[in-house]
């Protein structure tokens, strides 16, 4: 996994490439960090360039989620495509997070 | 009361930490072989300016095998060149003791033929250093192979301990799962033959599964795998299991139990840890095979005598995420000549040798395959070993993540 | 379907007897440098006749540098003597860089100054060898290094992955523990203050224990140890965990509830695993205390004032042995000011530096002086922080088990 | 732990001495194979000479009482004193072995 953060003024924006798997744990971890350090208001995690994941990261992504929702912020996760599109349907991560198609 | 208890049996994070640092080798016990006194007291100097503090002395070669019997020296820094025993007679006698713990030993020599220095190496000696030695040198290497030997011992207790632990926890969680017997007792009781493969990825995993008789018609089954594996996913494994056998199982609708399971995990599990699982019911006087999932693997009902497959509905939120979470009950049917193929993500999501993954279709495409080359005689379907030798033949190993499959057959 | 994905991230059980061997170095990157070609090719044969297979050249110590910082070579061969930047400035300026893989760095002299030796070693040299080059001496230095090298980062990148899973591992074991806040709502409810300790000998560890409300009166409390430590036992206190979250706490009897605990247990432990665990009830109205142990460690009911102490009998079956195992409801008076004290065994069979453990005796004489130093003013009473104080000036570490210790005070 | 395995013909006898403790896991596990592989129908483990057991000293010999329940032998536990007979006492062994004093 790699990740760029943009902060767009309004929002901050997080773009992963690769895969997210079991072995990502500790750029992820590094990645929410920053996030929780910004303080713009919107955070979006653009997975449209990740072509895996797997189940350990859906986990770091709920991270992502648990610990965001401990502050003032909101967190999108914005264009899974392929695999990881169809993982997110599976774990019906529609009920669990804001996904921007 | 005067009781008196031995110490740490068992290897900490403080050992851990230790490997990756410098060992302290000051209490290394050093002998230091040569027939000039005057040589080995300068020796001693370098070695006591080095701060070590066990060095012992021969003054020939039958002293030096003599002491390296009682002594059982880290270090022997050697002499070649003296009376009666030399060094290399030494060197010979060393390796035919072949000790449990054989000495290091760095040579000293004045001899600069190229021969004579290969003949040293090839009698095993460790290291050499020439004559007149530099104080600098000898330190060095001595310090060198005193911490190669501390570490690797240190090391090689610390492995076996911990390789004993998690043997011994593998078999506990080995445990969990159905016996042979149960088995048996199953196929006899219901006509539905199970059969099941394992291969870790790791020591401990978060798999698991479990198949348990409701009444004379219906048996209930689930497979879970907890996300990551090592340590945590089977402390997680083992909690969930103690859950699992406590529960009413005679409940009608998988979704309910799916959903009382959450609650409860949604207590125990930490944020971003969860289980994927997917539980059913059989029913064999209905026919059918009544199912519930939390973001499993797409179950798969293939037909024996055709390799069709028709796929059922892994969604559902995963366990332990989010407390209110609803499930779904769903259908499949389940006939003679019917086989239900569980999996855990691993056998869909293991690289092969070019890094492909097989995915979902490529795993039906192998189903399709195992059920279309059993002929069914007397039953006797080895659907399982034919589909994981498809796998095994494709995916090398060690695989990236646990993988548990399971067939029930309808006989 | 073309998804590559990534490889093996974790430490398996071949990786750790990989390290116990020697490991494969043939594919280390060797950075040669040498102002005179003949050398460069000698050097070469001799490593390609050792079976390493990345041979790289420098032609002077700029090269050498530039290519230091592109190839990230495991093991440098430096001349000294050369045009342009020689040998001494290639090792101070690696010095200078501080990479986080720096390599391993064999100089060649032809120096036999012992000042130069000397100067070389401080410069950060890890070895050297005296032109002309001796080859066996050559290969048996370079794969000396280059094991070392290859062993030490296998070794510690194993070493993180497994610090990193017991770290979490621990975690989720302190997340069965009774946090803070459910205390103060006890001691607000109740008027009973618990107070706990715990040191850990180990990673992971058997012991643990708990408390529950009942009713307006009643309060649930156990303290549960597995045999042994490490992760068997900590999986096993995962699953009795589970166990009692699900059990029904509103019991009467504390013996009854053990008995059926232990019919569970004897379902789920391998044979020689057992529990020992004193759990019972404190009815604030009744002003008493109803328990039964099964192989506990002897309750203690100490009084603040008088520094009086009356043992409780912790006589009984080790949970997980025998299936039809029965337990004895036991009783204690608990009235303001009295102290109700459980602990594990490392607490009386601790060596202290003498070898000897503090035993029953030892412990109810710190625990009469802790509950006499206690003036109870504003109900402030240190009694534990005192006690484990007396414990930890007597006894060092690391213990050689997990100690849990917990009081409950009448206010 | 250290222990002295002698045949009397009617009985084997395993005499240990000093502690029996977690680090023994081995040395006991040695011990109760050689009394497995002894066709003695009286197999007697002499605990007089022991001075202290842990917890994990117990479930050693509750893996003996285990494996040797299921062969044709009975195992004896003779002798503990001190600290052993009251560990004994605690745990109620006596309503597991057959402990002769």
């Amino acid at each position: 996994m790699h990740y760029e953060i943009n902060n767009g003024g309004e929002s901050l924006q997080a773009t992963l490439s690769e895969k997210i798997t079991f072995s990502d744990h500790d750029i992820f971890r590094e990645m929410i960090s920053t996030m929780l350090n910004d303080q713009t208001a919107q955070q979006v995690i653009d997975l449209s360039a990740v072509d895996f994941i797997d189940s350990a990261g859906l986990g770091m992504l709920l991270l992502a989620r648990d610990e965001i929702s401990k502050t003032n912020k909101t967190l999108v996760l914005k264009a899974p495509q392929g695999q990881v599109k169809r993982m997110f349907d599976v774990a019906r991560f529609d009920t669990m997070f804001t996904i921007e198609h | 009361m005067d009781t008196r208890v031995s110490g740490q049996p068992f290897a900490t994070v403080a050992d851990v930490q230790n490997f990756t640092g410098t060992p302290d080798v000051s209490d290394a016990c050093i002998l230091v072989v040569d027939d000039i006194e005057l040589n080995r007291l300068l020796i001693q100097v370098h070695l006591i300016e080095e701060g070590f503090r066990q060095i012992h002395f021969a003054v020939d070669g039958a002293d030096a095998l003599d002491k390296i019997k009682r002594l059982h020296p880290d270090l022997v820094i050697l002499d070649l060149l003296m009376p009666k025993v030399d060094g290399f007679e030494v060197l010979e006698r060393l390796s035919d003791m072949s000790l449990p713990h054989s000495p290091a030993v760095i040579v000293q020599t004045a001899l600069s033929e190229q021969d004579e220095r290969v003949r040293v190496f090839e009698m095993g000696a460790t290291d050499l250093v020439t004559k007149p030695i530099t104080p600098v040198e000898l330190k060095a290497r001595t310090r060198l192979h005193l911490e190669n030997r501390f570490l690797l011992h240190g090391l090689r207790s610390y492995h076996e301990r911990l390789n004993r632990d998690l043997l011994l926890a593998r078999q506990m969680q080995e445990g969990l799962l159905p016996t042979a017997h149960q088995l048996d007792i199953i196929e006899a009781r219901y006509g539905v033959r199970l059969q099941h493969a394992y291969v870790s990825s790791d020591e401990l995993g978060g798999d698991f599964w479990g198949v348990q008789e409701i009444d004379d018609d219906r048996l209930f089954f689930h497979i879970t795998d907890f996300a990551g594996h090592g340590i945590t996913a089977a402390l997680n494994t083992f909690r969930l299991h103690s859950t699992l056998m406590q529960q009413d199982h005679s409940m009608k609708s998988p979704a309910n139990y799916l959903a009382q399971l959450n609650k409860h995990l949604c207590r125990l599990l930490n944020p971003g840890q969860f289980a994927t699982m997917l539980c059913g019911v059989i029913d064999i006087r209905q026919n059918s095979i009544t199912y519930a999932s939390a973001a499993s693997t797409t179950p798969l009902l293939g037909q024996l005598s055709t390799g069709n497959i028709q796929c059922g509905d892994p969604s559902g939120v995963p366990l332990g995420v989010i407390e209110d979470a609803v499930y779904e009950d769903r259908s499949l049917p389940f006939l003679p000549g019917h086989m239900l193929f569980l999996y855990s993500d691993a056998l869909t999501e293991s690289p092969d040798k070019d890094g492909v993954a097989l995915m979902d279709e490529g795993l039906q495409s192998l189903m399709t395959n195992a059920l279309r080359s059993q002929d069914g005689r007397n039953g006797k379907v080895e659907f399982l070993d034919d589909l994981m030798a498809a796998f095994d033949a494709r995916v090398p190993r060690p695989l990236p993540d646990d993988l548990t499959a399971v067939s029930f057959q309808r006989l």
